[in-house]
């Protein structure tokens, strides 16, 4: 058992600190919003720069073939500082999928680029009628001769008003809720059939509804095994979920150091509103439910990798479950003391309430988590 | 001892029901029912409506236009308006400053003004908060000096609702400096086309346009509109807030917004089961429900002493908080409810008449917005610590 | 609409209040619970003087002929006093069930004694396996001649120590789940087969294990229909939970009471606690909460006497769990707020604390009344 | 980062394992894992056993028979007896007047005492609160007067756990009537059988006696059993505060009860379903499991700090807020899990040996009390309020 950070990991928590404390202040950060794309390409490229893009990409396809306790650390600065270029789909979700399912072949092509920062990911799974349910799928997937043609609806697809490339789960067989008989295909943007709309997220990042209508593909699209991909996706997704969790963990940790500093600067009555017992022990309340979080964080982080899915489960279902509470405790409290303040958008505050927010809804919430902690 | 309305009181709820039905203008009532946002319109052309009626201010006394009801049957009113998708009554003037001029007001004013609340003529808000006066009142800066026969205004007030809206706007100023706190403190009327005021928009993490900033550079504000006494402007606030903290648990909204909430659960499917059919969300559903009833019953344990005579006293603080948390519960459960779909910012869906495709359902683009809004609820009017601090001394004597 | 109490009301709300006060000291009890019996029989003969166990009871049976809010009001000033008295087992159980399901001949016989004193009730339904499920019942009843033979288990017979008269539920017909086939008997204490386990509870009240082995009972013993008593039984058993709401609000008041006027009084570090703001909100807190079960604990008292059984079924289920969860809140805070000395035999704080508990667990918890009222 | 086990970790705690299943009374094991009345005897014999194999002390330095183990190994030293059943080893000689005579007592003391401690000769108890001083501590008024060789002891000590088995007993007592509140204290050392004083018991509401009033009156105390400095007993209780907090998270006994929750959740049915099956009960489990997960990470993370060099900060007030809660949280959810029969109060089947009929499952009997008796883990060792007001001092700065 050992709780100190590799040197790798030292190195990039300096770095990726270092780019949010320097890069990413709340005004930069709000002009990006207003921005077309919603993120900034030019941050993007100093990701890759800087080795962002690639940290669990073997060094054979230009990575640094780090481990997903490097990412989520990473993971945790951005939090810290809101950032909403679409790491998570990309790097997380989207590399993540490619290199738990992709053949030799499709790794070489997708994760150089991507760590270049020349690709950009979507995994596009969950659909409008699915909710939480990662075996819910009607997006169907025909073979015709060396094709396969896809057609069906993803809804919430994130990081998909920008994705260069899709990875698309389909249903080759079986019932709407099967865990058998689902497949992934790769898609290129623009693909005659698909047609992607574009949106921004209450919380800022952004994401797409995506439909498919014929969509062909040709048979080296298919990613992983035909008809079994099942298990890849649910272990992608709790990837992505222990990845939330480490941000989620960053944006608390921000959150709570704002609130403190405004109850030692916000004077009412001639006095801190710090001094107050009852925000002091709030507060105290928040601090702990932080650092309850963040140790399920880390369990989450160095069980993401684990293919023994049961306890996987426990310690990302779980994770899931204190983040959200935790998050639910921290923004409505850092709401509520800093008053109306906090619910403009002219303050930081309210951005992290939102993102924590949103964190809860993604890839499910605490009650499908307490439900699948409870039964894994 | 009776917990059942009796026929008399049932008859008149009929009676308005069918009255509302027959006026309320069915794209309002749309607008209120999904959430969509509200114009001024909207609210005027149903005050107007109100006032032809003879409604619009039944909490008042007869003699200014009141209804004469019984408190039982105020509430009836209330509850079966907003069951029917009314926009609430804007409640500056009719609950806030009309009182206080009926009490503290100058015959000329109440000759003047009441009219003008009842009509819908004049549209009111009120400049109470400023940047550094919060939960601390009191310590606002705003300033008047009077100059012959004018006072001169200047100063900031901040949260104030719909001022974008507003014809009028009632004030506390300080006009004593030397006075300590609550002392030097006035309130005036002033007119919102008066040069040298400026409303600035505040936009909420909802993307919404509620609240403003107001600035006041060198306003002149006639004597005559001074409310009362000079410096006694703290006592009119109190009696003001007082009133206003008896509307505020909401409990009428709350219902309508359980009905929505479970009209969404059992929309919404969890592998093909209705989400109200699942026991997890079924019983968050019913705790809340269960808290609304007693609240409920709670508002008319309260209305009823006041029936009786006794003023609301500290019973309207525990409102406020139980109103305002379940509100916020309520916000945060439809939000929950539609899953996934909370995400998209889609704020032309809550625009009348918009007609795109929603993303998702056509009733998910509210709810993670109003979620945030609601916040607000413990915040304003005096924020939920301050009803304890209240309660604490008041009905504690701690 | 209409929150005043009657005269009648108002009579036995002195009469209630003051027998709690001049005969309910804290000492005073503590010496009933220490003896033999674990009730005052002397008092039980002054309830009776004072009409206190006649009040439902219509006036040619020698009782008050009066209304269940009544009863309830004289439950809030027992709660108020920890009353430990068989009143709810003789008087609300009892007396209910024989009131709703009984002939006209059996309620000549039963009521006016009751209501003198001269016989105590208890109503033995639940089962070692029944938990919360008043339609799960294993007893027999079988019919031989003229005759009823009953065999099975009761467990947790409140006032069953000390009752003369059991009305025992059991099942001629139909599965153990079935809410068709329940029958009620009158089954006097001494009849043969008939075993009486009697035990005091963790709060001071008394209850019993009861056993039937080939009890045999006269045709003149069923009480209401043959198969058909499950309505009945409900019905009884709601106006139990609303009975006890109503106590469980008289004990909350004195506790919230106590509470208060320790912080008012226990200094520390030179001021009295109650100076703590962290005290005085939470105090506000159980203060709100009181408020909230008061007036479903009124909603409850006011629907237990309707027939609709949905309608009834909401609001008691709904008060009993505003209660659950503010007796819960009350109780532990206030031995929180006490310190030490509110967890032990010889202050009355730990005292209401387990009553409050108790009552959570008595027929239903939290958990059970709110699926209830969702199903309703 | 790796948050398993190494192979040499593991293999350390089946060593430790298989020695507890050798060397603890089945008896004793018993007792402890259905929550029944531990006797005195439970715990010496226990304590001896430890002591034989040299592993009473590990936390204490090796000059003083402590086992050099890392604070993994210590850690799973503890988690693993827990596991198995053996009792706690009482920690007011081995964790607190024993690390203070380490730090700051006499050759003397630390020759006499710590030698006895080990061998569990001495059953030590502690004597802090006093009526008047529960959460203000160093208000206290037991007051020690020198007269030539011996300190003169009067007054009183209250909550004083298990002072009925005890030899010993570790006393602050104010020296300096003069010097204003922590200033003035110091601390004795007081034989239990010295003529003058009286141990009272408290009974509480479970019924059980497991605190006492300790009374002193004109007690004889020699000279020498003064620890370190007169005046100085603050610092020195405070030290011992500190190293009390770690312990109190209880991980380990927590991990225990949870199991029997589960294993009480699985027998009870409801109409023919396993309690554990049904979702609301179900994922209350789930929640509670999730917190203890939690909390034995955040454990882990102080210690591995602590083995950086780092001592135990406000981490451990953390730790002892929400061990305590979870301590409460389990004992409640059994109790509600065994339905009805939590109600009758059975005190004879907690007994070993008592061979009656139970009433209700055999389980029952300690749930209801022990869910009272378990209010007391968020008032001892320093209320949850003193810890936040602690907390909030020293980790926030407020």
């Amino acid at each position: 058992m050992d709780f100190n950070l590799s040197d790798t990991q030292r190195m990039l928590e300096d770095t990726a600190v270092r780019l949010v404390r320097e890069r990413y202040g709340f005004e930069e950060r709000t002009r990006i919003l207003a921005s077309p794309d919603g993120f900034s390409r030019e941050l993007w490229a100093l990701f890759a720069e800087l080795g962002l893009l690639g940290i669990e990409v073997p060094e054979e396809h230009g990575g640094i073939g780090g481990q997903f306790q490097d990412l989520a650390i990473v993971l945790e600065a951005f939090g810290r500082g809101l950032v909403v270029e679409p790491y998570l789909p990309t790097v997380v979700l989207g590399g993540g999928i490619v290199g738990l399912a992709g053949s030799e072949a499709q790794k070489t092509d997708i994760l150089p680029r991507m760590a270049e920062g020349k690709l950009m990911l979507a995994l596009a799974h969950g659909e409008p009628k699915s909710r939480y349910t990662l075996n819910h799928v009607e997006t169907r997937a025909v073979r015709i001769g060396d094709k396969f043609k896809l057609d069906g609806a993803k809804s919430v697809v994130l990081g998909g008003d920008c994705a260069d490339l899709f990875i698309v789960s389909a249903r080759s067989s079986g019932g709407t809720l099967d865990k058998t008989g689902l497949s992934l295909f790769l898609v290129e943007r623009g693909t005659p059939g698909l047609e992607v709309r574009a949106y921004a997220n209450v919380d800022g990042t952004r994401a797409a509804e995506v439909t498919l209508t014929g969509v062909e593909v040709p048979e080296t699209a298919l990613l992983g095994p035909l008809g079994a991909a099942y298990p890849f996706i649910e272990h992608a997704i709790d990837r992505g979920i222990a990845a939330l969790c480490a941000e989620a963990v960053g944006a608390m940790a921000a959150l709570n150091d704002l609130t403190l500093d405004y109850l030692k600067t916000r004077t009412q009555f001639g006095t801190p509103i710090g001094s107050f017992q009852v925000l002091q022990h709030r507060m105290v309340d928040m601090t702990v439910a932080l650092e309850q979080a963040s140790s399920l964080a880390i369990l989450a982080a160095d069980r993401a990798s684990d293919p023994k899915s049961s306890e996987r489960r426990k310690a990302i279902s779980g994770a899931k479950v204190q983040i959200g509470k935790a998050g639910r405790l921290i923004g409505q409290e850092s709401v509520q003391m800093h008053g109306g303040i906090g619910l403009t958008m002219e303050y930081s505050a309210g951005h992290y309430f939102k993102r924590l927010t949103v964190i809860d809804r993604l890839f499910g919430d605490v009650d499908h988590h307490l439900s699948r902690f409870a039964d894994a | 001892m009776d917990l059942r309305y009796t026929a008399e009181e049932l008859g008149f709820a009929e009676e308005v029901r069918s009255w509302v039905k027959a006026n309320l203008s069915p794209s309002t009532r749309d607008k209120v029912l999904n959430a969509k946002h509200l114009e001024k319109h909207d609210y005027v052309d149903w005050h107007r409506k109100l006032h032809e009626r003879g409604w619009v201010v039944p909490s008042w006394p007869v003699q200014y236009g009141g209804t004469g009801w019984t408190t039982i049957e105020r509430h009836l009113f209330e509850e079966v308006l907003t069951e029917e998708g009314a926009p609430e009554v804007i409640s500056f003037g009719v609950r806030m400053i009309g009182p206080v001029l009926m009490a503290f007001g100058s015959d000329a004013q109440k000759g003047h003004y009441l009219p003008r609340i009842r009509s819908g003529e004049d549209w009111w808000c009120q400049g109470f908060s400023e940047p550094g006066s919060g939960s601390d009142l009191a310590s606002l800066r705003t300033k008047a000096v009077l100059e012959s026969d004018h006072w001169i205004v200047n100063g900031q007030k901040t949260w104030t609702t719909l001022a974008q809206h507003a014809d009028m706007i009632f004030c506390l100023v300080r006009t004593d400096p030397a006075a300590k706190k609550q002392m030097g403190i006035s309130m005036l009327l002033i007119d919102m086309k008066s040069p040298g005021v400026t409303v600035r928009p505040i936009i909420t993490i909802d993307g919404a346009h509620e609240v403003n900033e107001v600035f006041f550079d060198d306003v002149k504000v006639p004597k005559e509109n001074l409310v009362g006494e000079v410096n006694k402007g703290w006592d009119y606030a109190k009696f003001l807030l007082s009133h206003e903290r008896t509307g505020i648990a909401r409990v009428g909204r709350s219902k309508r917004e359980l009905e929505r909430l479970k009209h969404i659960a059992k929309t919404e499917q969890v592998d093909g089961v209705p989400l109200i059919e699942t026991r997890a969300f079924r019983e968050k559903i019913a705790a809340l429900e269960i808290d609304l009833m007693a609240l409920e019953i709670s508002g008319m344990r309260m209305l009823a002493a006041a029936q009786e005579g006794k003023a609301p006293g500290p019973e309207a603080n525990m409102l406020k908080i139980t109103g305002s948390v379940i509100q916020q519960r309520l916000s945060e459960l439809m939000m929950e409810a539609v899953g996934p779909y909370a995400l998209p910012f889609d704020p032309d869906a809550r625009e009348l008449g918009w007609n795109g495709t929603p993303i998702g359902p056509d009733y998910a683009a509210p709810l993670a917005p109003d979620y945030f809004n609601y916040r607000k609820t413990s915040i304003y009017g005096g924020s939920n610590e301050i009803q304890r601090n209240i309660l604490s001394k008041a009905k504690l004597g701690l």
